[in-house]
């Protein structure tokens, strides 16, 4: 009879539209999933490709960059400028400039492969902006890594100074160089004079390579 | 003639629905259009729905009478309007068109 | 209810507004070109008209013309414009034309205002000597059931035709095509 | 005290109290809609404006007034301007009549629920007035619209009513609040004893007024996705914004009638508590749970089609509210009846 299944239908609509309200209501009752943007962000995946930035080295707080242009050759879009020196008492040349175009850049990830001393690696920046077109063309990725530094040194007091004191050992350990230069002495021979002169942060710096190494790779 | 008292005096009332008629009039004999025309007779039944309340509320014995024929009055005016609306539309489907010239030749 | 100052004056002032919106939408309603200002021209009468009904002591007519006037004969209209295109053409007839037309039916209308006018302000109208019911909804009610319950039920019928015949009529047409 | 029971004073406080009453609901619903829209989507909602986005009206309100109202070239201007002012008119009149409690009521008429159907069907006018004058596609579309839907959903709507006067046998809506004193069951949704269908009644009337109000999922009128915004697309500024007030006016008067209508009004819902202040806390109780209902159908049901509209009007709510009617009547001569026989 029709007026019958009119009447079923009817009803039967009714229920499922009663359970649509139940399920919104239900939704209703659970924590909102949505993150506040400006207050809250996500935290970056690891595997997320931002533009390339330097490494900050735990042990020295600087760059393990050695400007040997490996990156730059490798650039499909030569993007990358990067010079290098010779600082006294130094085995390698570190890094003066280290500048990407990130306007010509297309984030193909080829410096960081080829980056022998895995001094680069993909920065987690998502929101990079700019009202200056000059700050994207020249994008001074060093000037970054030193804004870096300071805020690591914040919050690591404790390994900031021993990178410092390494850092002095190895100064003293050059100008000691110059005068006893007849005697070429042996890296740890060299070292054992400022060893003597600040005798507490060199046992703190063996541990801590290894962690701090782990650590820049997991963030 | 207090001035204070004019909602009271039954000849301001048919007066009023004396204007409305005219305006009525003079709308169902200038309006060009079927909805025009319609809309003018809609005037001339409230003049006249008017006048049958003015009436009512001062001169007749049972004040009932006159409301329910104002009703009756407003039942008609509804259908009417429904009857003319439909009437209109055919004519607008079959002539394109609802301006009374154009509707005046009248073919079997 | 207190007293209110100046009572007589507003009184006396709603009821000039209310015949003034009356006979404005009315003018409206007669007179524009465009086909829908006349329809909201018919609205302001019917609501001005609301206004006079319940001077003569019938809010419920008053409600009632509203309700019906406004709610569904003014909306049923716009409904009709909306499916035909009814603006009227701003000069289509001829300049004299229009003359000898307009005065003709001015002269009609001031012909049957002036009538009717002399007849409603000179007419021999009479109070009555006493009112047999007080006119309220009730007494409406009672009389509709049962003096007038035979008009009531021909109105009723006259309703249902009407609708089934513009039915009929609106829908003749598209079945054709 | 005797100050404060002189007309002008009455009428000028129960004035500024509705206007105010309207304008506050107005703008703070559409907050609470988009909270309750927020938290549906499992999303918070406007919460930057204020504590938890409590100022967010206040923003949008100022963002409205300072906007320009332009009237596009091209549309009838007297109209455009006036459709506006038509459209928030009839829900701040209704509001005069509807109770708040036993003694706050800004006018009680004994056709109080004429008053409220008769300036209600105004909204349609002004609606379809304002969509018309646009000269918009969209807009004469959506006018279009809206006077068959409100047309289709006045007659249910008025069906019910009259079956509900029926029971009541009275238009006044205080009185129609004071038979159902006494606890909820006395309350005329619950009164199965006169009509075994009267939740269903309330069901229809609570259809109805979503219908007549354009409320999803119902809104042809506005059907962002299809007509812009519909009847109010050429509108802006607070031209617009008065129409968006007047949606959610009309929602508070139809909640407020439906509450007076079929759930007891001030009436307290256990049997004491129920006259003065906590009658109107009762009343606005009853009227924002209605409210939050409409909002959370809203974030629930997707937009129906129009034909489907139409059809559930005249092929499922006349019928069933027409039998409702015949069987109000039956059952209540039924008594009368029996006694003259036996």
């Amino acid at each position: 009879m029709s007026l019958l299944t009119a009447l079923r239908e009817t009803v039967a609509g009714f229920k499922s539209l009663l359970t649509g309200m139940r399920i919104t209501a239900r939704e209703a009752a659970k924590p909102s999933i949505t993150v506040q943007y400006p207050h809250d962000t996500l935290k970056m995946a690891d595997r997320f490709r931002g533009h390339v930035k330097l490494v900050l080295d735990p042990v020295t707080g600087k760059s393990r960059c050695t400007s040997c242009n490996l990156c730059v050759r490798a650039c499909p879009s030569d993007c990358l400028t990067v010079e290098g020196i010779k600082r006294e008492g130094e085995k390698k040349k570190s890094v003066s400039e280290y500048t990407l175009d990130f306007t010509t850049c297309s984030l193909c990830g080829s410096c960081v492969e080829a980056c022998p001393s895995d001094a680069i690696e993909y920065s987690k920046d998502y929101n990079v902006v700019s009202l200056d077109r000059a700050e994207f063309a020249r994008m001074d990725l060093l000037k970054k890594l030193e804004a870096e530094a300071k805020v690591w040194a914040e919050k690591n007091p404790e390994l900031a100074a021993a990178a410092a004191a390494a850092a002095a050992a190895q100064a003293a350990a050059a100008t000691a160089k110059a005068p006893a230069a007849a005697t070429t002495a042996s890296a740890p021979g060299a070292g054992a004079a400022p060893v003597a002169t600040t005798p507490a942060p060199t046992p703190a710096v063996a541990p801590v390579p290894a962690a701090g190494v782990t650590e820049t790779r997991t963030t | 003639m207090n001035l204070l008292q004019i909602h009271q005096r039954p000849g301001v009332y048919l007066v009023v629905a004396a204007v409305l008629l005219a305006i009525g009039v003079y709308g169902l004999i200038r309006r060009r259009t079927l909805i025009g025309m319609l809309i003018a007779g809609e005037l001339i039944f409230s003049a006249a729905s008017l006048n049958f309340m003015a009436v009512n509320r001062f001169f007749a014995p049972d004040p009932a009478v006159g409301q329910i024929v104002v009703l009756f009055i407003m039942g008609l005016a509804a259908a009417e309007v429904a009857i003319a609306l439909s009437v209109i539309i055919a004519v607008y489907r079959n002539y394109r068109s609802i301006h009374s010239n154009d509707l005046s030749e009248l073919k079997g | 209810m207190s007293t209110f100052p100046f009572q007589d004056a507003i009184l006396v002032a709603i009821f000039a507004l209310v015949v003034g919106v009356t006979i404005g939408g009315a003018l409206i309603a007669a007179l524009s070109t465009r086909i829908i200002r006349g329809v909201s021209g018919l609205m302001l009468c019917c609501m001005g008209l609301g206004g006079l009904y319940y001077f003569l002591n019938s809010p419920f007519l008053a409600l009632m013309e509203i309700l019906i006037y406004v709610g569904a004969v003014c909306v049923t209209i716009v409904f009709g414009v909306m499916l035909s295109e009814p603006d009227e053409p701003a000069h289509e007839e001829s300049r004299r034309h229009a003359v000898l037309w307009g005065g003709a039916a001015l002269l009609v209308s001031l012909v049957i205002l002036g009538g009717v006018a002399h007849l409603g302000l000179r007419g021999p109208w009479q109070e009555p000597a006493a009112r047999v019911s007080d006119g309220s909804v009730q007494a409406i009610g009672l009389a509709l059931l049962t003096t007038y319950s035979l008009p009531f039920e021909l109105i009723s019928i006259v309703l249902l035709v009407a609708i089934l015949g513009a039915l009929v009529i609106a829908r003749s047409g598209r079945t054709k095509e | 005290m005797n100050f404060l029971q002189t007309e002008p004073i009455r009428i000028l406080l129960y004035l500024v109290g509705i206007c105010a009453f309207v304008g506050a609901n107005a703008a703070y619903l559409v907050l609470a809609e988009r909270k309750g829209a927020g938290r549906i989507q499992r999303r918070p909602g406007p919460n930057e404006a204020g504590f938890g986005g409590l100022l967010q009206p206040l923003a949008d309100g100022i963002k409205l007034l300072a906007k320009q109202v332009m009237v596009p070239p091209g549309t009838d201007a007297l109209l455009f301007r006036a459709a506006p002012l038509l459209v928030m008119a009839p829900p701040l009149m209704c509001l005069a009549m509807i109770p708040f409690s036993d003694s706050i009521t800004a006018r009680s008429l004994n056709v109080g629920l004429l008053f409220v159907f008769s300036f209600g069907s105004i909204n349609v006018m002004a609606l379809m007035l304002g969509g018309w004058a646009s000269r918009n596609k969209f807009a004469i579309i959506s006018s279009a619209r809206v006077v068959s839907q409100n047309v289709a959903y006045e007659i249910p709507m008025l069906l019910v009513v009259i079956t509900l006067l029926m029971v009541t046998g009275t238009m006044d809506l205080n009185e129609i609040i004071q038979q159902q004193g006494g606890g909820f069951w006395k309350w005329n949704l619950f009164k199965v004893w006169v009509n075994p269908l009267m939740p269903v009644t309330f069901v229809i009337f609570f259809i109805c007024m979503l219908a007549e109000t354009n409320r999803a999922p119902f809104d042809m009128a506005e059907a962002e996705s299809e007509l812009v915004a519909g009847a109010f697309t050429e509108y802006g500024g607070m031209g617009f914004g008065v129409f968006f007030m007047a949606e959610y006016a009309n929602i508070v008067v139809g909640c407020s009638l439906a509450t007076v209508l079929f759930l007891g009004g001030w009436q307290s819902p256990i049997g004491v508590l129920s006259g003065g202040l906590w009658g109107a806390g009762w009343f606005l109780l009853k009227l924002y749970a209605l409210i939050f209902t409409v909002i959370w159908i809203r974030w629930t049901f997707p937009r129906t089609q129009f034909y489907s509209l139409l059809n559930l009007s005249w092929k499922i709510l006349i019928p069933i509210s027409l039998f409702t009617l015949l069987l109000t009547g039956a059952m209540m001569k039924l008594p009368v009846v029996y006694n003259h026989f036996f």
